[in-house]
C-alpha cells in the first residue's frame, strides 16, 4: 500500500506543483492560500487526521511517505499535522462547532502565534495574569503577552488566560484561540540582545473574543495548554537533532575559525578548543543514541538532555569564539567577529528561552532520575493569594 | 607626591558616585553613548571642577596629587555607571608618562591643561592588530615624524591630543602629537561593545614631540598603572550588576515566592560573592602595592588583571542567566555590563597573557 | 598598666615556667595538671574572666598581653577563656552550683570533646535524635554521635540530647555536660579516606548524666549550643586566617611541586598552575580585607567566603598535583605522592565537614546576600512526626 | 570473525553481571583487595567456564569470537562492580597482539589457554617512568634476549606470561617471556588504589620469543582497543557510583525530606547526568566505529579515552561530595570509586594528551 501511496502522491505533485519555479503548475507566482487549498483539499496536508477533518486517516507512518515526497519535490504544505500547533490543537480539543468553523481556515492560510508567557509569568507559566471575563457571549480580555513570535503576520493566537481568581493556579485557566486582527491588540517587537527582533511583547486591552473559541473547557485550560506544548516539545526535539546530525562528519566551526585564525598551534587553545568540540560531538552521540532507544523502546531519556547540554556547548563555543579572535572580537567590522558576537547572545536563548537551564535541571532531576518533586507553595491556594512580590 | 588621605579618597569618590548618578544614570548613559563622539563633554567639565582629571596630577601641576589607589577607587565608581569616557588614557596614562618627561617646559602645560579638563589624550600604544606584544608599527624619525600604523585607539576622536608608541632605531620612545595634524588619519571603528569608541590611527610624516627621558621601563610602568586602574573600573562595574542581580532575585515572584529563595539560585549567587570579593581584594590590593613600590607589585598587578577581566565577565554573564527573558532585551542594562566585560578581556592584553605573566613573577621566588 | 600587666606576667613566668626545658621551675618533667593548676590559680588562663571564676577580669585586648607573654615564652595553659570550648559553655551558661563543682576542674586539665554530630543529624544539626530520659536526679542517655575528635582522651563531653520528642524539632533539645567515662559509653574511631582517624563514633547506652550538668535550660539545650559554637566557629575563623598568613610571600607549594617535576615549560600546565596559585592568593587577599574590615567595623561579611573559597582551592590543587606528578601519583611511594593523594582526600574535610559547602551557600546567600530564607518544612511540627525516611 | 549479535552480547552481560553480583559484591571485593595478590583465581576461573577470557579470541582457538563491542560491554559490567583481574591485558590486548602473530604455532596455544582461563597475560609497554609517550627502556637483541625495564605492568604478579614492547634496532617488536625465567625480575609497588596491582619488571638477558608480524602499528591497535575497553570500565563504573548517589538522594532525610529534594543537590545531579550519559555514548560509539573499522575510529576513541576517565573521575569526587560525611569514612565504598578513577587518569595516558590527539584527527577533515 505504502508504494501505491508514495505513487499517488507523486503524479499528484507533478500534475500540480512546478518544483522548477515554486509555485502552482499555471500559475505565475506562488500563491500561499490557493495552493494550500489544494494541498488541504487532496488530504496531504494532514494524511494522519480523518477524511472529515481533512485528512487521509493513514498511519504516521504512511504520512512521512507523503511528507518525503513533497520535501523531495520542494512542495510546500505538507505535515501540518505535526507542525501547525493552532490546528493540531483545535483538532485534538476544540469542540465539534469550532472544528467546522476554523480547522479548513486555519489549514490553508493564517499563522498561529502563541500567547502564553507573560512579563510576570515565565518559569511559572501557570502564573498568568491575562484576565478573560464572560461579557454576553463573548470574553473581553486585558493583559500582556511576550516572547511572541509571529505576532506581526498571526491571524490567530493559541491565549491562556485567567478565568477564575479564587481558584488554585492551574484551576482557573482557560486556553482561546483569539483573533489577533481586532482593535486592542498592539504587537510591539522585542529588541533582543542579538540584534535580532523575532519576538514581541502584545498588550491586550478590552480586545475581545467569541465563548465557542474556548479550546477544551472553561476553567480547564492548563490540561488543553498541555496538550498543545506536548506537540510543541516534539518539533523541538526534531529540531535539535536533525540539525545536530546535519552536521556530523563535517568541520566543526570552531576547528575551521581557529584554523583560519592560526591558533592551532597554540597547546593552550588546542587543549579549549578539543574540549568544545568534544561537548559537541558527545551531544551529537547522545541523540544519535536517543534516535535509537526511541526505536526500540518508544521512549528515551536521554532526548531530554540535549537541550542542558546545549547550553554548555553554546557558552563554551561563543567564548573560545572570542578567544581565537582575539581584540578582533571588539570590533563588528568582519563576518567572524559579528557572528562570535552573534552567538555569544544567542546562546542565552537556549538557557533562558523554552525554560532555563535551571527548569531543565529541575525536570531531569525529578523526571529522569527521579528524585522527589520540589514543592511549589502557590500550587494549592487561590491564585488571588498568591504572592507576587 | 603628597600624602592623600583615605578619607579625602573617599571623599572625592563620594562625589563622584554623586555626580554620576545624576548624570551618568541608565538613560543618560544610553544617550551618551548613541551619539557618535560617545563622549559627554559637560561631565567632563564637571568632573575636573571636582578634581577628577587631576586625580594623578600633581599640585604644582593643577591637581589633586593622589596616585592609583586614588585612581583604582574612583574607577570603581566610574565602572558601576559604565561610565566610558576617556579617562584611563588622558587621567591615568598621559600623566604617568608625561611627568616622566625631563622636559618639563613640554609637559607641564599639558599636566596643567588635563588637570583643568581642557585636554583630552588618546593613547597609541599598540600594534594595528590590537596585540599588545606584537610590534609596534610606528616609527619616528630624527627630524620627530612618525609613520605607520596604531591600533584599538581608545576615543582617539575625542581627543586633542595623542602619545604616541614608536620605534626609533632599536628602542622605543613616546612622541606627543596634535590630533589636528595633517600627518594624522583616523578610521573610528565599528564596536560590538557600545560604550567603547575604538580607531586606528595611521600617521604619515606627522609632526611630532618627543617625550625625553621616557623610554621603555615607563611604558612599561604606564602599562602596570593603567591595568590596575581597568582593574578597578571592572571591579565596579563587577559588583553593580551582581548588586543588581541580587536585587532582582529578591523582588522578582515565581511560583509566589522571590526566586532568590530557590536553592539553585542561591548557590549560583554565592559563587559568584566570592568573584566579586575576589576582584575587589585583587584590584584594591595591586593598587596598594604599586602605589607602595612593594615587590609584590608585578605580581598583585598581573593577578588584577587577569582576574578582574575574567571575574567581570564570569558574573555579568550569569547575571543575563539569572534575570532571564528581561536580560534577553535591549532595554535591560544587563547586556551593557556583559558587553562591557568583553572589551576588558582584550583593551589591554588577554587574561591567558597575564596569566602566564602572572605564574612568571611567582617563579622568581623558587 | 599593660605595661605593668606584661611586667608581672614575665616575672612570674620567669619565675614559674623553664622555658629551656617546657617544664614548671624545679619539675623534672611537664606535669600537666600541676601546671595548669598554677596557671588558674594565678588568673592567667582565663583572665577576661572575672576573679570569683579564676579570672582577672581584665579587657580582651589585656587578655592577650598575657598570651602573648606566655607564648613568647613557650609556657603553656593561656587563651582558655577563648579555646576551652567546654569551661567557656559552663562559664556563660552553667548555673553558679554548676560552675562551681566543675570550672576549676574543668581549667585544671581534662579535654572537653563535642558530641553533637549523628549519623542522621549531619547538615541537619537540630536533627538529633540522641534520648535524655529524666530517672530520680540523673538522666539516662541513648543514642549515638558521630565526627567526635578527641573522644578518646576526652573525660567530658559537650552532648547535644532530644529531651521532648513533642515538641518542634529546635524546642526540646537539652545540652549537658558529659562524663565520659562510665560504662555505655563506647568510643570507635573512624577510620576516614585521608587514612587518618582523628574522628570517632561514640555509642552511648543507658549511660547517666546528673541533672545539674544541664548547661542553660532544660529543653533549651538549642540556644545554649548557638552560644557554645559562636565561640568554636571564632576559633576556626582565627585559625584559617593565620595559618593563610603564615604562607603569604613563601613559595606556593604548587609551584615549587611544579618546578621540582618540570612541568613548568608546559603551558596548558601554566595555565592551570597560574590560577590555582591565584586562587589561593585572592582567598589570602579577601582574608586580608576581612581582618582590615573587622579592625575597623568589628564584623566583616569576607571572613564567611573563606571556608567556600577553600573548597575550590584544594580540590583544585589536589587535581593539579596529581597532574604534575603523572603516573606517579598512582604509586605511594614517594612523599610527593603520598602528599597529593592525602590532601586529595583531605579537600573534602574542608568541603563536607562543619558545614558542607551546600549548607555554607545557603547561608552565605542568606545571610551575607539577605536572599530570603528557605523554608524548612521540619521546623514547627512535633518532632516525633518529622519524616525520617 | 564470526558476528556476533546483540542479543549474545547482551546475554553475555547478564550472565556477567549475575556472576559478579553474587562473587564481586562490596564484602567479597574488600577481602580481594586485601589480599596480596589482589586477584580472585576461583572467580577468574567462572568467567572463563562463561566463556568471558575468551570474549576476543576465535571460536576455533577455543574463544566465543566476540570483539571490542562486546569486551566493552563486558567491561562496563566489571566496572560497575571495580572488578580488578587482569581483563583488559590478558582477554583484550594478549588476545589482539597473539593473534596477528603470523606463526601461528607458536600463537594458537597461548589463545587456547587463555580462553579457558588457565594463562593470565600481562603487558610491559611502557616506559619504568609510566609515560606512554616515552621511549621504551628494554631492547632486543638478535638472540630474542631482553634487556632494560618496564614500568606500570598491571598484575604482573598473577600472571605466568607476559608479553614485552622491546626496541628491536630502529623498530619495535613485541615479544613473549614467561614470567618464571631468571632474567626477569618484579618489583611490585603500593598503590593508592586498592583494587590496582602495578610492577615494574626488570629485565637481563631474559629469554624470550618474538611475535612475528607484529610490529608498531598492531602496536598502535592494540592501545586503541585497550582505550576503548578501559572507557567502557570507566563508564560501568561511573554509572555505579552514579545510582547510588542517586539512591542516596532518595533514601537519606534531613530538615525532614529527602536531600534529593533540595534543589541544589537536583542540580548537582542533572549536571552529572551529562557527564555518565556523554561518556557512555563515547564509549560505545567508539567501540562501533573501531569494530565497523569506521573511519571515525581513530576519532571516536581519544574522544572516549579523555571523556570517560575525566567523567568518571568528576562523577567518582561529586558522588563524595553529595554523600557528605559518611562517604568520607574507608568503610563506604565511594572512595573505592574514586581512587579508582585516579587510576583510569593515568593508565594508558594522560587527557590532555588524548584531547590533544583527538583534535589532531579531527584537523584531518579541515
Amino acid at each position: 500500500m505504502s508504494t501505491d501511496l508514495k505513487q499517488e502522491v507523486e503524479t499528484w505533485l507533478a500534475a500540480h506543483w512546478d518544483s522548477e519555479n515554486g509555485r502552482a503548475v499555471g500559475s505565475s507566482d506562488y500563491d500561499q492560500k490557493s495552493w494550500l487549498t489544494k494541498v488541504v483539499d487532496a488530504g496531504y496536508a494532514v494524511p494522519s487526521w480523518p477524511e472529515k477533518w481533512y485528512g487521509r486517516g493513514v498511519s504516521p507512518k504512511e504520512a512521512r511517505i507523503i511528507e518525503k515526497a513533497f520535501q523531495a519535490r520542494g512542495a510546500k504544505g505538507w505535515g501540518r499535522d505535526r507542525f501547525h500547533l493552532g490546528a493540531i490543537s483545535i483538532f485534538k480539543l476544540g469542540s465539534e462547532a469550532l472544528k467546522t468553523e476554523l480547522l479548513y481556515e486555519l489549514l490553508t492560510g493564517p499563522i498561529c502565534c502563541l500567547l502564553y508567557s507573560e512579563p510576570g509569568a515565565g518559569s511559572d507559566l501557570a502564573g498568568i495574569r491575562t484576565r478573560a471575563v464572560k461579557d454576553g457571549d463573548d470574553f473581553i480580555i486585558n493583559g500582556q503577552k511576550v516572547w511572541t513570535s509571529n505576532a506581526v503576520e498571526a491571524e490567530y493566537g493559541m491565549l491562556l488566560t485567567r478565568t477564575d481568581i479564587e481558584a488554585p493556579k492551574h484551576q482557573g485557566i482557560t486556553f482561546f484561540i483569539f483573533p489577533m486582527k481586532q482593535d486592542g491588540v498592539d504587537v510591539r517587537p522585542i529588541n533582543q540582545i542579538t540584534g535580532e527582533d523575532e519576538f514581541n511583547e502584545v498588550f491586550i486591552e478590552d480586545a475581545r473574543v467569541p465563548e465557542r473559541f474556548i479550546i477544551g473547557t472553561l476553567n480547564q485550560g492548563w490540561k488543553s495548554f498541555q496538550t498543545a506544548i506536548a506537540s510543541e516539545r516534539l518539533i523541538m526535539g526534531d529540531g535539535i537533532t536533525s540539525r545536530l546530525r546535519g552536521a556530523a562528519g563535517k568541520v566543526p566551526t570552531l576547528l575551521a575559525l581557529a584554523h583560519k585564525h592560526d591558533k592551532l598551534k597554540d597547546p593552550v587553545m588546542r587543549q579549549e578548543i578539543a574540549q568544545a568540540i568534544a561537548y559537541r560531538q558527545l551531544n551529537t552521540l547522545n541523540m544519535m543514541r536517543a534516535k535509537e532507544e526511541m526505536m526500540k523502546n518508544g521512549a528515551s531519556s536521554l532526548a531530554s538532555l540535549g537541550k542542558l547540554a546545549m547550553s554548555r556547548i553554546q557558552h563554551g563555543e561563543a567564548r573560545l569564539s572570542a578567544k581565537i579572535l582575539g581584540p578582533q572580537i571588539l570590533l563588528t567590522e568582519t563576518e567572524d567577529a559579528r557572528n562570535a558576537n552573534f552567538d555569544a547572545a544567542k546562546a542565552y536563548m537556549n538557557s533562558i528561552g523554552g525554560g532555563t537551564d535551571q527548569i531543565q535541571k529541575n525536570i531531569i532531576a525529578e523526571r529522569v532520575l527521579g528524585l522527589p518533586k520540589s514543592t511549589d507553595v502557590s500550587r494549592n491556594i487561590p491564585f488571588k493569594d498568591i504572592k507576587s512580590g | 607626591m603628597p600624602d592623600f588621605s583615605i578619607e579625602d579618597r573617599q571623599a572625592i569618590c563620594k562625589t563622584f558616585e554623586r555626580l554620576l548618578a545624576d548624570k551618568c544614570d541608565e538613560t543618560r548613559l544610553r544617550e551618551v553613548i548613541e551619539t557618535e563622539s560617545g563622549f559627554d563633554k559637560a561631565l567632563w567639565a564637571q568632573m575636573a571642577e571636582l578634581g577628577l582629571t587631576g586625580l594623578m596630577i600633581a599640585p604644582e601641576q593643577g591637581g589633586i596629587g593622589g596616585f592609583i589607589e586614588e585612581a583604582e577607587a574612583a574607577l570603581e565608581v566610574a565602572g558601576a555607571y559604565l561610565y566610558n569616557g576617556p579617562y584611563i588614557s588622558t587621567c591615568v596614562m598621559a600623566p604617568m608618562l608625561l611627568s616622566t618627561c625631563t622636559d618639563e617646559t613640554l609637559a607641564a602645560p599639558h599636566l596643567q591643561s588635563i588637570a583643568e579638563g581642557k585636554s583630552i589624550f588618546a593613547i597609541a600604544g599598540c600594534a594595528p592588530s590590537g596585540d599588545w606584544t606584537a610590534e609596534l608599527n610606528v616609527t619616528a624619525n630624527a627630524k620627530n615624524e612618525l609613520s605607520g600604523e596604531a591600533g584599538f585607539v581608545v576615543h582617539a576622536r575625542n581627543a586633542d591630543h595623542c602619545l604616541v608608541y614608536a620605534n626609533i632605531g632599536e628602542d622605543v620612545a613616546v612622541y606627543l602629537v596634535k590630533m589636528a595634524d595633517e600627518g594624522v588619519t583616523l578610521t573610528p571603528h565599528k564596536t560590538d561593545d557600545l560604550t567603547l569608541r575604538l580607531s586606528s590611527m595611521i600617521f604619515k610624516n606627522a609632526l611630532a614631540q618627543k617625550l625625553e627621558g621616557v623610554g621603555a621601563k615607563h611604558i612599561q610602568t604606564a602599562l602596570q598603572i593603567a591595568l590596575v586602574a581597568q582593574a578597578g573600573e571592572h571591579v565596579g562595574a563587577t559588583r553593580r550588576i551582581f548588586n543588581l542581580t541580587i536585587e532582582y532575585l529578591n523582588t522578582r515572584f515565581q511560583f509566589g515566592q522571590p526566586i532568590g529563595r530557590f536553592q539553585a539560585l542561591k548557590h549560583m549567587a554565592a559563587d559568584l560573592l566570592i568573584e566579586v570579593e575576589n576582584a575587589s581584594s585583587a584590584a584594591r590590593h595591586a593598587a596598594r602595592a604599586v602605589a607602595a613600590q612593594a615587590p609584590t607589585s608585578n605580581v598583585l598587578t598581573y593577578l588584577a588583571a587577569f582576574t578582574c577581566a575574567d571575574n567581570f565577565r564570569t558574573v555579568a554573564a550569569e547575571a543575563i542567566q539569572l534575570h532571564g527573558g528581561i536580560a534577553y532585551t535591549m532595554e535591560h542594562p544587563a547586556h551593557l555590563y556583559w558587553r562591557r566585560a568583553q572589551t576588558g578581556q582584550w583593551l589591554f592584553g588577554s587574561s591567558d597573557r597575564f596569566r602566564d605573566l602572572y605564574l612568571s613573577q611567582m617563579e622568581k621566588t623558587l
